[in-house]
């Protein structure tokens, strides 16, 4: 594997360390765009460009600025921050850490086992994957729209504002 | 054609009760006393038919009946009536009826649920006592639990939800088990002879293995010693029957209970031979620590319902060591155990009942004293704690002397164990007139003796119990034809 | 020792780990958010390795999937985000812990 | 003879009647039908004796309807008269007549006037049912029937807790001994496969030889009963304590009728008891060590009523001698003459018990002699029969014969004769300290009214009886008469006489008379002499019995109940309950609704199955 693949590989690992790090928002998605791209590189380094250009245009294109859109739209100043740090105490770190490395090193464990032999990058192109997109997984792609169309809707309703009714569960329990 | 109609009338008179209580409140308790009656008659009749030509038919079965009912599966609304039946039916019937009359003061909310749960409860007990299909068995067993669980559950004492939760979870408990061991001798029935069965005649003789017979068959004598029931699984038994109103607790006690001594005769005994054998002594001991152990215990409540209830564990614990005794004598006591134990501990809580009515406690310690007041109370509970220490000249001397003197033949030194239950028995009995009715009264009670309704209700009592202590014979004669073969074989 | 797919395969976990570090220390509900499409990408970037690895389109399919999904996710997500804080004034996840077992 | 199933119907009836009509026919009413049913009982008694003995035959039974029949297993309702039924029948109807009218005098002023009848009527039935019943299973009846009612009458007035206590003790500690003979009758069924007296006697014969472990069982179980209801040694300790009761009960019950019925079942059962000589002699033994020690204890009670308890039951344990010796008739005998004196000395000493405003302590008696003449007249003529003053007394007679038999008769030796010699002595003494008590000295309490001839009848007669009844069996030094030995002859076995003829006799005879004659005049001498306090408590309290049993048994029953009120059995359930409940909290606890511990609870489950899937398929 090229060096291509360790600088990208590195700069994602080290936005995304950035990204849990932060205790302001904004901060925290520019990295993980950051982040983003560099898995595009990798996607491309790993013949997908394709699939690179969909996670640029989509992913860091779209869903993060709908993110950031979305917390510009709440305003929520600075107070969210000091939360942030309110909450992220050292101390909290250390469980979930500790829990998430074991199970790193289990998945790498698991990863490392000498399975059948090491093949190269082969390159799938994006015919094929159209090809099979509209062939045998017709169905899921259906699917798939009709899950974006019920998202929108669904987003579309709950994100109303709504009058103070308060649902009638939540009604029962906040008093 | 008769069987059918012993779980119909009381069933339709539950819905009828139920439908009347919106005419009347009162009229519900009129629809059950008339029922019950009407059930008295049918089966008191039919036990006075067969009570000459017993002797005359051939046949162990009297009658039967038989409606297919999922024939894919074997199942049919199969009934039959023998001598051990019909005898039940006539005491369920009859202190039904009794409890009618007992809880005509009691209940005032609800009247016709109370009346419907009633009803429902008899309908399924009779069917209990009817049915030789064994899934309709299981079928009548949870239909008689349910209703019994509201009535424990709603118009009961202070502890009542908790009191009925543990009643139904120890005889569901044992249900499943006994519902296990129904499927398993059906498909071992099946892979012997290929017929997919579950009537009782068919299985009664399945060739089956040593082991997967004894394994079947503590899974069906788990479900019915937890219903009797014995040591140790009895402690369902003084909760259910303390919480419970009077009713309740004269149905759980009378009949109930003898559902699961029923299943001990019926089908534990005549369906595994070998491993009743096997497992006879060990049941037997089980038996007679449960007459020494509840009667310890009984000695030892300031309840009187709980007391009652104690005494209940130790005269089941007879039926136990006279069912396993395999012996002609024993037979006899058993069911006549089954007989004038739910007479005689029937009416003690009838009388439990009636002085809650009146002192509105159930604590001995707040009684004593109460001769004075209420003679006629007095002379009524005599005779039954009398009977419940075995006086002969009542029916349970009867039932008793025949239980030890056939289990002694088996297991003597059991039978001295059990003889001990006696001495036992008479400490317990005497410490209830002690406490309650003799001795200096704390107050001067002004309180109405019994009211004619109530002398309506203990004067068949003692009729029966005093009929059964000094004529049995009819009862012996009409069971003596249901005797299971094991007992027959045994005979010296 | 190491080749080209257990390598990919290896950066998917760390991205994935991170994520779930993240998911598990945070309580603002958007910062939980993002973890969660954190951990999404490292397995897109999984699928994607095991597509090259093997030669065949269904990697990659299942990415665009993945990619499909966290569009409704977010754009639900988000809306759900902000009814809370209509509701509760807050971003804390721990705030709405009103179920009680 | 056909109507002897009357003799127990009539009391019976009595008795329901007088449960039916409670508190409605009145006083009159009542004393009617409850004199009137044993009175009448009495007549058919007499007519059915005399019809009996006119006719010959061994034994009459009358089969009234079958009771239990299982297979070859058959008892009926059946009634037996024969010699030794009609003697027992003839003495409970006629004794308890007289107790009945005398308690109509007794009982006057208490309001449970008709309950008391009812109970002595119920008590005359049982124990006319016991004496008559042809198997042993109505024997049992009625012996059971008798406890209630003894038992009832004791603790007649309820509301002392005492009385109700002694009542209880007495059914319990007899209930003990019905045990021993439940199981007796078990054994009977096993090997017999019948109840039926006739069968079970000469099966026994068939079946067993002299000394068969299994008779042997079989014969003590039922002496463990007869212990039990006559109060013997083990089971004495509740005699005592039953005078509570009403004194007439104490009379009719504890010392005419009912604890003789073990000397009745004894003589019933002889045959088995023959065939086991070592139970037999368990029997003499058991007479011999009881009347010696209830004699020791009656010397030094103070209250009447006890006295009388412990006399009698040391006389009750000269009847056991008698049987365990062989000397059936004997026992019988004394059982006769027993229970006219013992009757009548409790009724007199009911009369002074009356007549001192309920006083029952002998030491606050005295000078009685001038008072109460009558009533000193027959207790005198009582007290010389107990005491066996020679030649005027039935108890002269009928003690003798068993003093002499006790030796002389195949059963006996010179333990025994002298257990029999020195128990007349201590009888003598009691007897006499007793008299000396109540009707010489000081006048210590007013006499309040004095016992009207309702009461007073009953006494001359049973006095006359007392007296007379011992002429019907002469010994062989004055005359030797043998009726009553000669009528019970068909069922029971004549004793036979090995160690010594008519000099033996003579020479105890002249014992006997010498040492009351001692007796009488020690007892004088000793009224106020010193007695070590601590043995005198010791034999008051009935030489510790009580206080062992209830160490041993009481005790400890009422501790393990007490302790295990709540069932332990049931804390197993709990306990099953509470661990359920237990878990369900910790599950629930997980349902926080914080939404990490739900993502941490993902992350430790895909660890562990990491680790479970690493462990199992790439580790060794």
């Amino acid at each position: 594997m090229g060096p291509a693949f360790y600088i990208a590989g590195a700069v994602a690992v080290l936005s995304t360390l950035m990204v849990i790090t932060r205790y302001n928002i904004m901060h925290a998605l520019l990295y993980f765009i950051v982040s983003l791209l560099s898995v595009a590189v990798i996607f491309y380094v790993y013949g997908a460009p394709f699939m690179a250009a969909l996670e640029v245009i989509v992913y860091a294109g779209a869903i993060m600025v709908l993110i950031i859109f979305f917390v510009m739209m709440l305003n929520l100043g600075p107070q969210t921050a000091g939360d942030e740090a309110r909450w992220l105490t050292p101390r909290i770190w250390i469980g979930p850490s500790i829990l998430c490395l074991v199970l790193l090193a289990e998945l790498v464990y698991l990863i490392l086992q000498p399975t059948g032999q090491a093949g190269d990058v082969i390159t799938v192109d994006p015919k094929a994957v159209g090809m099979s997109l509209f062939g045998p997984y017709i169905l899921a792609v259906e699917l798939a729209g009709m899950l974006l169309m019920a998202g929108i809707v669904g987003a579309y309703h709950l994100g109303r504002q709504k009058k103070k009714i308060l649902h009638r569960f939540l009604e029962r329990t906040t008093e | 054609m008769m069987l059918p109609v012993f779980i119909l009338l009381p069933v339709l008179g539950a819905f009828l009760a139920w439908l009347a209580s919106a005419v009347n409140k009162t009229l519900p308790r009129w629809v059950a006393l008339l029922v019950m009656l009407a059930g008295l008659a049918i089966s008191a009749g039919m036990w006075w038919q067969v009570q000459d030509d017993i002797y005359f038919i051939g046949d162990r079965w009297l009658q039967t009946y038989e409606l297919p009912w999922m024939p894919r599966f074997g199942i049919s609304f199969s009934l039959a009536l023998d001598g051990l039946s019909l005898l039940m039916l006539v005491l369920t019937f009859f202190l039904g009826a009794l409890s009618v009359m007992v809880s005509w003061k009691e209940i005032k909310e609800r009247s016709g649920f109370f009346h419907f749960n009633l009803l429902f409860v008899i309908g399924g007990i009779a069917g209990v006592f009817l049915t030789m299909d064994l899934f309709l068995f299981y079928f009548f067993w949870e239909v008689m639990l349910i209703p019994m669980y509201f009535l424990i559950g709603i118009w009961g004492h202070g502890n009542r939800l908790y009191a009925a939760l543990k009643f139904f979870l120890f005889t569901q408990a044992g249900g499943l088990l006994m519902l296990l061991a129904i499927l398993g001798l059906y498909f071992v029935h099946a892979s012997a002879t290929g017929t997919f069965t579950f009537s009782y005649f068919a299985l009664l003789n399945t060739p089956m293995a040593v082991e997967t017979g004894r394994w079947l068959m503590l899974g069906f004598l788990v479900a019915f010693i937890v219903k009797l029931p014995a040591f140790p699984f009895h402690t369902w038994l003084p909760d259910a029957h303390t919480e419970a109103p009077t009713a309740g607790s004269v149905i759980l006690a009378g009949l109930l209970l003898k559902t699961g001594a029923y299943g001990i005769l019926r089908f534990v005994i005549p369906i595994f031979p070998e491993a009743s054998q096997f497992f006879a002594t060990w049941v037997m001991l089980l038996g007679a620590i449960g007459i020494l152990y509840g009667g310890k215990l009984a000695y030892a409540q300031t309840d009187f319902k709980r007391l009652v209830a104690y005494t209940s564990v130790s005269h089941m614990g007879f039926v136990l060591v006279g069912a396993f005794a395999f012996n002609p004598l024993a037979y006899q006591g058993v069911v006549m155990q089954m007989i004038t134990h739910g007479i005689s501990t029937g009416a003690l809580f009838m009388i439990a009942g009636s002085l809650y009515e009146r002192l509105h406690t159930r604590e001995l310690e707040q009684m004593g004293g109460l001769w004075p007041a209420l003679p006629k109370m007095g002379v009524v509970t005599m005779v039954f704690v009398m009977a419940s220490l075995g006086l002969p000249g009542l029916g349970n001397f009867i039932a008793e002397f025949l239980i030890l003197a056939g289990s002694w033949q088996a297991a003597p030194w059991i039978t001295v164990a059990a003889t001990a239950g006696l001495v036992v028995a008479t400490i317990y009995s005497l410490r209830i007139m002690q406490k309650v009715f003799f001795g200096t009264s704390l107050r001067e009670y002004k309180l109405p003796d019994l009211s004619l309704r109530e002398m309506l209700m203990m004067a068949p009592l003692i009729a029966a119990i005093i009929w059964l202590g000094v004529y049995p014979q009819p009862v012996i004669n009409v069971a003596q034809r249901a005797m299971p073969s094991v007992a027959v074989h045994s005979t010296k | 020792m190491m080749n080209t797919t257990m390598e990919g395969l290896v950066l998917a976990g760390i991205l994935f780990v991170l994520g779930l570090i993240s998911m598990l220390i945070r309580r603002n509900i958007i910062f939980m958010l993002i973890s969660v499409e954190i951990m999404l990408n490292a397995a897109g970037l999984a699928f994607i390795v095991a597509a090259a690895r093997w030669g065949q389109p269904e990697g990659q399919v299942m990415f665009m999937f993945i990619l499909a999904m966290a569009a409704a996710e977010v754009s639900v997500g988000l809306a759900l985000i902000l009814q809370i804080y209509h509701q509760l004034k807050t971003l804390d996840s721990d705030e709405a812990s009103k179920m009680r077992g | 003879m056909q109507w002897i199933y009357l003799i127990p119907a009539l009391p019976f009836l009595g008795a329901l009647l007088l449960v039916l009509a409670s508190g409605r026919i009145g006083k009159t009413g009542v004393t009617l039908i409850g004199c009137g049913s044993v009175g009448i009982a009495a007549l058919v008694t007499i007519v059915a004796g005399l019809q009996f003995m006119n006719s010959g035959q061994a034994g009459y039974v009358q089969h009234l309807w079958d009771w239990v029949s299982i297979g070859t297993f058959r008892i009926g309702m059946d009634l037996r008269l024969d010699a030794l039924s009609l003697v027992f029948t003839f003495v409970i109807t006629f004794v308890g007549f007289l107790i009945h009218v005398y308690s109509t005098g007794y009982m006057a002023d208490d309001p449970d006037f008709a309950r008391f009848f009812a109970c002595m009527n119920l008590f005359v039935g049982a124990m006319l049912l016991l004496v008559l019943g042809d198997n042993l299973l109505l024997l049992y009846f009625g012996w059971e029937g008798v406890g209630l009612c003894s038992y009832l009458l004791i603790g007649f007035w309820y509301k002392d807790p005492a009385n109700g206590a002694a009542a209880r003790k007495a059914f319990i500690v007899t209930r003990v001994g019905d045990t021993a003979m439940a199981i007796a009758l078990f054994l009977l069924v096993q090997h017999t496969g019948s109840l039926q007296l006739g069968t079970v006697l000469a099966r026994a014969q068939e079946l067993w030889t002299t000394g068969d472990p299994t008779v042997v069982l079989i014969a003590f179980l039922l002496l463990g009963g007869a212990v039990g209801k006559s109060a013997q040694l083990p089971l004495q300790t509740w005699l005592p304590d039953a005078m509570a009761g009403p004194t007439p009960v104490s009379a009719l019950i504890h010392a005419a009728t009912m604890v003789t019925a073990g000397v009745y079942l004894i003589a019933r059962t002889n045959a088995l008891f023959v065939l086991s000589p070592s139970a037999q002699a368990a029997v003499a033994i058991v007479g011999a060590i009881t009347l010696l020690l209830a004699g020791c204890s009656a010397f030094v009670q103070t209250d009447i009523k006890r006295v009388l308890a412990y006399s009698t039951i040391s006389q009750i344990g000269y009847m056991f001698l008698a049987l365990g010796v062989g000397a059936w008739s004997a026992a019988i005998f004394h059982f006769m003459t027993h229970a006219f004196f013992k009757a009548l000395l409790f009724l007199g000493a009911g009369a002074i018990i009356v007549a001192l405003h309920h006083e029952q302590d002998m030491f606050k008696m005295g000078g009685l002699r001038k008072s109460l003449p009558g009533v000193f007249l027959v207790f005198l003529i009582g007290s010389a029969s107990l005491a066996a003053l020679p030649f005027v007394t039935s108890g002269f007679y009928s003690k003798d014969q068993i003093v002499w038999l006790a030796g002389a008769a195949a059963g006996g030796n010179a333990f025994y004769s002298l257990a029999a010699v020195l128990g007349a002595f201590i009888t003598a003494a009691y007897t006499a300290r007793m008299i000396f008590l109540v009707f010489f000295g000081q006048e210590k309490t007013h006499v309040h009214h004095k016992p009207g001839p309702v009461m007073m009848a009953p006494l001359y007669i049973l006095a006359v009886l007392s007296t007379l009844a011992g002429f019907i069996e002469l010994p062989h030094t004055l005359g030797h008469l043998t009726l009553l030995s000669d009528f019970v002859s068909p069922v029971l076995p004549g004793v036979v006489t090995v160690h010594g003829g008519v000099a033996l006799e003579w020479g105890m005879q002249a014992l006997t008379l010498g040492l009351v004659a001692l007796a009488t005049w020690l007892a004088w001498r000793l009224l106020a002499a010193p007695f070590p306090d601590g043995l005198k408590q010791f034999l008051k309290n009935g030489w510790g019995f009580d206080d062992a049993y209830n160490v041993m048994f009481v005790q400890p029953f009422v501790k393990l109940a007490k302790i295990n009120r709540r069932d332990v059995i049931d804390k197993i359930y709990t306990g099953l309950a509470a661990v359920t409940r237990g878990f369900h909290r910790a599950m629930s606890a997980t349902q926080s609704g914080i939404l990490r511990w739900y993502v941490m609870g993902i992350v430790m489950g895909a660890v562990i199955i990491l680790s479970v899937i690493i462990w199992r398929e790439y580790a060794v």
